[in-house]
């Protein structure tokens, strides 16, 4: 099994210690930002099961983030603060029942077709959002108090409070990236490789492929949902807007970024893609020229995204005697 | 709704489906034959009107400016076929699809940085500008009759090009096996790039053509881009015939689905798609 | 300049956070006499850039007149592209307001994003100006002592206007508009005017924004023979819908009506279509008004173009955080008597003198206009001293 | 003669007008090896494709155990007992000849639902996978990564991960395509091996292979059967020797 990817222990918890500790010291706003790009890192990852381990090149994956946003809203009442034990399992399923019945639709469908239907069905239910009364249409809805977590009468965690919300994510964010982790070397993770890698064979062996999809679509679109709710929660505000195709685009512009079929890849794609769109519209008025530019580039030269960056590096500073 | 009504309704109708069509019949040619999702075929609509909007302040004449136009947009579709899509065969459909992904965004603020933002109209010419009388209030413009009659010319024309030429075949067969035709001798190459430019050619026909009715304005492209996708998918892999047929479905969904039911204008023409991708999950035809 | 230093901070602070460091919260740059620090969140790209372009030249316009300085203070400007994107609201005003410890954020066109904005600076009490988005609610159920808007509110014009169709004897109306909240209060104004004054809508018709395909529409219209058509559109689709109405003969036969912007930065692409719409702003072309000539001279000569309401509503935006300024000579801590020397001004706009009702939004004449060539001549006053009903509003 | 485990009645299979197959009938029972034999273009791949469930038959009937599975899909007859090879290599070539069989022998006991459990910790598909690379003979090449085995060992492998799914059916499209000759003797005692208690159907060129293992042979022409039974039979038919044997070397593909 490809399980050639050596993970970088001391990497990755240097990592985890820096984001452990930078609420301490770094400004609110910076803090704010790493809020976000962690909960782009969980929404990466999680279409980076799909792309990256499965095969399946979902263009519509928005759609998952957005319906558990909308769900967070739909949950919460108006005049108090939500349940976090009621909103976040209510979030996730909502994402989830949506991703096993579109992919009932979806993964009937193969390669460039599926790449297609899946942006269509996510326009679908982007104006489901968008045209009916349901979510406050294409204005967008807000939620008035952020969930809380109550024990009795002591309440441990209100998402209003910058400082819990971060390290909420933050656990959030460990948490997925663990759970990937595992499910890949489970029984199910090595199928949906095999299916990445030759899904007929995977068929005429006896797996019924179409389930093993779905169940993965299912899971990444549960993951896509525990995304979707913290960014609902994070700006208490929720419009059509995130679940429309520029979203699903950009989260697959970060797994392909970092480089996909990784996991870390995803995480610093989403990491490098809010820096540039910060550095750049900061820049010009045209920034989004110098994005579009970025893109065409990596595609164009860097096939395995950021992350290959580092062997290529390597390989040039050792001297091409590895064969990566 | 009376008889007039709906039979002007109707007309409503197959107008849109037959522009609709005519705006997705490059996005599936490519698509089919290519295997490229491109996501800035919206940007060769945008552009194209743009074209139509600058070149007939120009010149005087749209008709000036769409043959221009047209020139002007295969060289764009043939450079950057040469440019960019042909080092991409070997790779996947993913990378191809952000690339496009990227050069919408380029496109977008290209024009903005060569056009600016404001709106532009763009004058229908003197001997189209009549109207004919429908109903005691109704009337409806012979430039919108005219959009029609050159969407089915050009529909028949695509028929006859695919079924009936040297070029049809070879096209017909590179979207079956590329290495195949590469080994008979044909220029795979050549023809793809032909394609493309082609494909590119018809999103700016159609952005020129409807830009004295539509307007040319900033983020025009994108609202195409969608609606054509959902053509592409109801008809079919690379069907320009499905591509035909979805375009008048959707036409008709769309009009009757505002008349109908209002709240749910939005969504018909979604449903009508996850209806036929129920019954048939690869569309309505699957070849070309 | 200013967006330099904007940028430099910037990137000092992006290589902060790529070190994991503290960043210090008080402005890096400050030097001498603290500058006064406004934050434009308008829109650059999209859609929308030439309107946040023209409110982006009538603040400067403002600044530059005064010298160089606002209310007697500098002015340091720190801009954000808001992309007309409701979904980044939130996040790009946090970064003028966290990240740029603006004092005053000042934006913007699209009403979801405007809305998002005043969510943002309710919460974190910063001082906002409203320089467009018409939103009901800006200055209705989300009123607070440090929001301000200079423009109008969805239901002044089409409340005006519902006042003017029934003058016009029109008894039976058919109103069009997008179907989003914007269209929604503009439709609701109408009506409310019109049905007071005896007339009545037969049918209210929606379509999904921004879908600009309206055949069906005129259609329907012409299928209803109605007195009137009222309808609320801008941009793009104004554009379109306008010379859609022309050609499908109905101009000649049922008069259209439209509220706010339907022919505001149009008429160069709307052509003849056009000629003859009567619509209701707060602003139009022939004002016998000294201030509007002198703006409009000083505007052309420094941006090479003509200015058009967005530039006048820019222009307001700063001149009302102007003599908050002036009142607490620069020191913007004093936020009480800065919002008090705002919330009693009376400003002295290109459109006509006009104060601030309770609820912060402009108390101003309405006009009736008509278009005649390029321009939105002034009819008439259709509605004096019209003050938004603030519905909502708890302060 | 061991029970009937898989039947073709009347299959027949159409391309656009091109008939495929024809009322193609045959018998495989357990503990016998049946060998299809044919020219280029006789319809053997199409029969095998027809009856691992690549390929839906346009008329006629499968019976497996009696039962009728025509409609049924590949992976169910997979998992039913039948497994198949294919003509062209189709490996999971990223992955370690060890790893191919594992997730073969995966297949009988799908634990997709066990999300949080090692796949590599479950020692009965281990030891499955471990006997099917000894049996055909891999065993010393167990963790070499699929892609970078010889094109001989890759044959040797498809037929591995047939084997680590236990069916009870083998259907092998030329197994011996493109292997040495040490590998092919390998092989051919293999097969012998496993007829015993398998019913196998082997699609396959190499005539003195064939000859050596069948226990029937049938003859297919142009989509249909032209003749079937016992090696001597189709050795001494006349209609065979007329109609390929007799008309000069069969095509090579």
């Amino acid at each position: 099994m490809s399980a050639a990817i050596k993970t970088p222990r001391g990497a990755l918890l240097a990592t985890l210690l820096v984001l452990s500790i930078f609420p301490l010291f770094g400004s609110d706003y910076y803090s704010e930002l790493l809020t976000k790009i962690m909960i782009m890192a969980i929404f990466a990852m999680s279409l980076d099961l799909l792309v990256g381990f499965t095969g399946l090149v979902s263009f519509g994956h928005a759609a998952f983030f957005g319906i558990a946003a909308y769900a967070v809203v739909l949950v919460s009442p108006q005049y108090d603060p939500s349940s976090l034990w009621l909103v976040l399992p209510a979030a996730v399923l909502a994402a989830a029942v949506a991703a096993f019945v579109i992919g009932l639709f979806v993964l009937r469908t193969k390669g460039i077709y599926f790449i297609m239907v899946t942006l269509a069905f996510a326009q679908m239910i982007y104006f489901v959002f968008h045209d009916s009364p349901l979510g406050g249409g294409s204005d967008g809805v807000f939620i008035n108090f952020k969930p809380e977590l109550r024990i009795g009468e002591t309440q441990l965690l209100d998402l209003g409070n910058a400082a819990h919300f971060y390290y909420v994510v933050l656990l959030l964010l460990v948490a997925t990236y663990v759970f990937l982790r595992i499910l890949l070397r489970s029984p199910l993770g090595h199928a949906l490789a095999g299916i990445k890698s030759n899904e007929h064979r995977m068929l005429s062996l006896g797996f019924p492929v179409f389930l093993y999809k779905l169940a993965g679509f299912v899971i990444a679109g549960a993951l896509a949902g525990v995304a979707g709710f913290l960014s609902a929660c994070q700006f208490g505000f929720v419009t059509p807007e995130i679940l429309s195709w520029h979203q699903s685009g950009n989260v697959l512009l970060m797994v392909i970024l970092g480089g996909m079929g990784t996991l870390n890849g995803a995480a610093i794609g989403a990491f490098a893609f809010v820096v540039l769109q910060e550095v750049f519209s900061a820049l010009t008025k045209h920034w989004q020229f110098l994005m579009g530019t970025v893109i065409v580039l990596v595609v164009m030269l860097l096939p395995g995204g950021l992350s290959s960056l580092t062997q290529r590096v390597r390989r040039l500073l050792v001297g091409g005697g590895s064969n990566g | 709704m009376d008889l007039t009504t709906f039979l002007i309704q109707l007309l409503n109708a197959l107008q849109y489906g037959l522009l609709l069509f005519l705006v997705a019949s490059g996005l599936t040619l490519i698509f089919g034959i290519m295997g490229i999702i491109n996501l800035a075929h919206g940007s060769f609509y945008m552009m194209g009107a743009y074209m139509a909007f600058a070149l007939t302040s120009a010149t005087g004449n749209l008709f000036v400016a769409i043959l221009l136009g047209i020139v002007l947009s295969a060289l764009i579709g043939f450079l950057l076929e040469w440019g960019l899509f042909s080092r991409l065969y070997k790779r996947d459909h993913l990378d191809q699809v952000l690339l496009t992904y990227g050069l919408i965004l380029m496109f977008e603020e290209i024009r903005s940085m060569i056009v600016g933002d404001d709106v532009h109209g763009v004058r229908i010419p003197e001997m189209l500008s009549a109207s004919i009388q429908l109903s005691e209030t109704l009337s409806y413009p012979v430039y919108r009759l005219f959009m029609s009659g050159v969407c089915i010319v050009l529909a028949v024309l695509m028929y006859w090009l695919i079924r009936h030429t040297r070029l049809g075949m070879m096209i017909r067969a590179g979207s079956s096996n590329r290495e195949m035709v590469q080994s008979l001798g044909i220029n795979i190459d050549l023809i793809y790039r032909l394609v493309f430019a082609l494909g590119v050619t018809l999103a700016a026909f159609a952005g020129m053509l409807a830009a004295p009715v539509s307007s040319v304005y900033p983020g025009m492209g994108n609202q195409v881009l969608i609606i054509c996708f959902v053509v592409v998918v109801i008809g079919g892999v690379g069907s320009v015939w499905g591509a035909f047929v979805a375009a008048l479905l959707i036409g008709l969904a769309d009009t009757f689905g505002k008349v109908i039911i209002p709240d749910f204008a939005g969504l018909t023409v979604y449903l009508l798609m996850a209806a036929v991708l129920l019954w048939r999950p690869e569309g309505i035809f699957r070849r070309i | 300049m200013s967006h330099e230093v904007n940028r430099r901070q910037f990137l000092i602070s992006s290589a902060a956070v790529a070190a994991g460091l503290a960043l210090p919260s008080a402005p890096l740059f400050a030097q001498g006499a603290r500058k006064v620090r406004v934050g434009l969140m308008l829109p650059y790209t999209g859609t929308y850039a030439a309107l946040g372009n023209a409110i982006t030249n009538g603040f400067k316009l403002a600044v530059e007149q005064g010298g160089g300085k606002l209310g007697g203070s500098e002015v340091e400007y720190f801009t954000v592209d808001d992309e007309s994107d409701a979904a980044k609201a939130p996040e790009n005003a946090n970064k003028l307001i966290k990240r740029d410890n603006v004092d005053v954020l000042v934006g913007t066109v699209h009403s979801g994003v405007a809305l998002a904005m005043t969510r943002v600076a309710r919460e974190a009490k910063a001082l906002l100006i409203v320089p467009n988005a018409g939103a009901d609610e800006i200055t209705g159920p989300l009123c607070a002592p440090n929001i301000f808007r200079t423009s109008f509110s969805a239901w002044q014009p089409a409340y005006a206007m519902g006042n003017v169709m029934a003058e016009r004897k029109h008894k039976n109306v058919v109103t069009l508009s997008w179907k989003y909240s914007f269209g929604e209060q503009s439709v609701a104004g109408f009506k409310e005017a019109f049905e007071k004054a005896g007339g009545k809508v037969v049918k209210e018709l929606y379509l999904p924004f921004p879908n600009v395909e309206f055949q069906p529409y005129l259609t329907e219209i012409a299928a209803l023979k109605p007195d009137a058509v009222f309808v609320f559109f801008a941009g793009g689709g104004a554009v379109k819908f306008v010379k859609d109405y022309a050609a499908a003969g109905l101009k000649s036969t049922i008069p259209l009506y439209g509220s706010g912007f339907l022919t505001d930065g149009t008429l160069e692409a709307q052509g003849e279509a056009a000629e003859g719409l009567l619509t209701t702003l707060h602003y139009a072309d022939g004002l016998d008004i000294p201030k509007d000539k002198e703006f409009r001279a000083a505007y052309a000569s420094a941006f090479k173009m003509q200015p058009d309401v967005y530039a006048v509503q820019g222009y307001d935006a700063a001149q009302l955080f102007a003599t908050g300024l002036a009142a607490v000579k620069g020191d913007v801590g004093k936020r009480d008597e800065l919002v008090k020397a705002m919330e009693s001004a009376t400003i002295d706009s290109p459109r006509g003198k006009f104060t601030l009702s309770k609820a912060h939004n402009p108390v101003q004449d309405i006009y009736l206009r008509k278009v005649e060539g390029k321009e939105n001549k002034v009819v008439s006053v259709a509605a004096k001293a019209l003050a938004d009903p603030a519905r909502g509003c708890r302060m | 003669m061991g029970e009937l485990v898989l039947a073709a009645r009347g299959l027949s299979r159409q391309f656009g007008g091109l008939a495929a197959n024809k009322d193609v009938s045959l018998d495989m029972h357990r503990g016998e090896l049946h060998a299809v034999l044919g020219p280029n273009g006789a319809g053997k791949s199409t029969l095998i494709n027809l009856l691992s469930g690549d390929l839906p038959p346009s008329g006629g009937q499968i019976l497996y155990r009696g039962q009728d599975i025509s409609g049924w899909s590949p992976d169910r007859r997979s998992r039913a007992g039948i497994g198949r090879s294919y003509q062209r290599t189709n490996i999971f070539p990223a992955f370690t000849a060890f790893e191919n069989c594992r997730l073969a022998a995966q297949s009988r006991a799908p634990r997709a639902l066990h999300v949080f459990s090692r796949a590599q910790n479950y020692d009965d598909l281990r030891s499955a996978a471990d006997r099917a690379l000894e049996q055909a003979g891999l065993a010393a090449r167990r963790d070499v990564v699929a892609a970078t085995l010889s094109h001989g060992e890759q044959r040797q492998l498809e037929i591995a991960m047939v084997l680590a799914t236990a069916p009870s059916v083998l259907l092998l499209d030329e197994p011996l395509a493109g292997m040495g000759s040490e590998e092919s003797q390998l092989m051919v005692s293999l097969l012998q091996k496993l007829s015993a208690d398998h019913a196998i159907l082997l699609v396959e060129h190499d005539m003195d292979a064939v000859f050596a293992v069948a226990d029937v042979i049938t003859v297919m022409v142009t989509g249909q059967v032209l003749e079937s039974g016992p090696p001597d039979q189709i050795r001494s038919s006349l209609a065979v020797q007329e109609a390929y044997l007799g008309g000069g070397e069969p095509d090579d593909e």
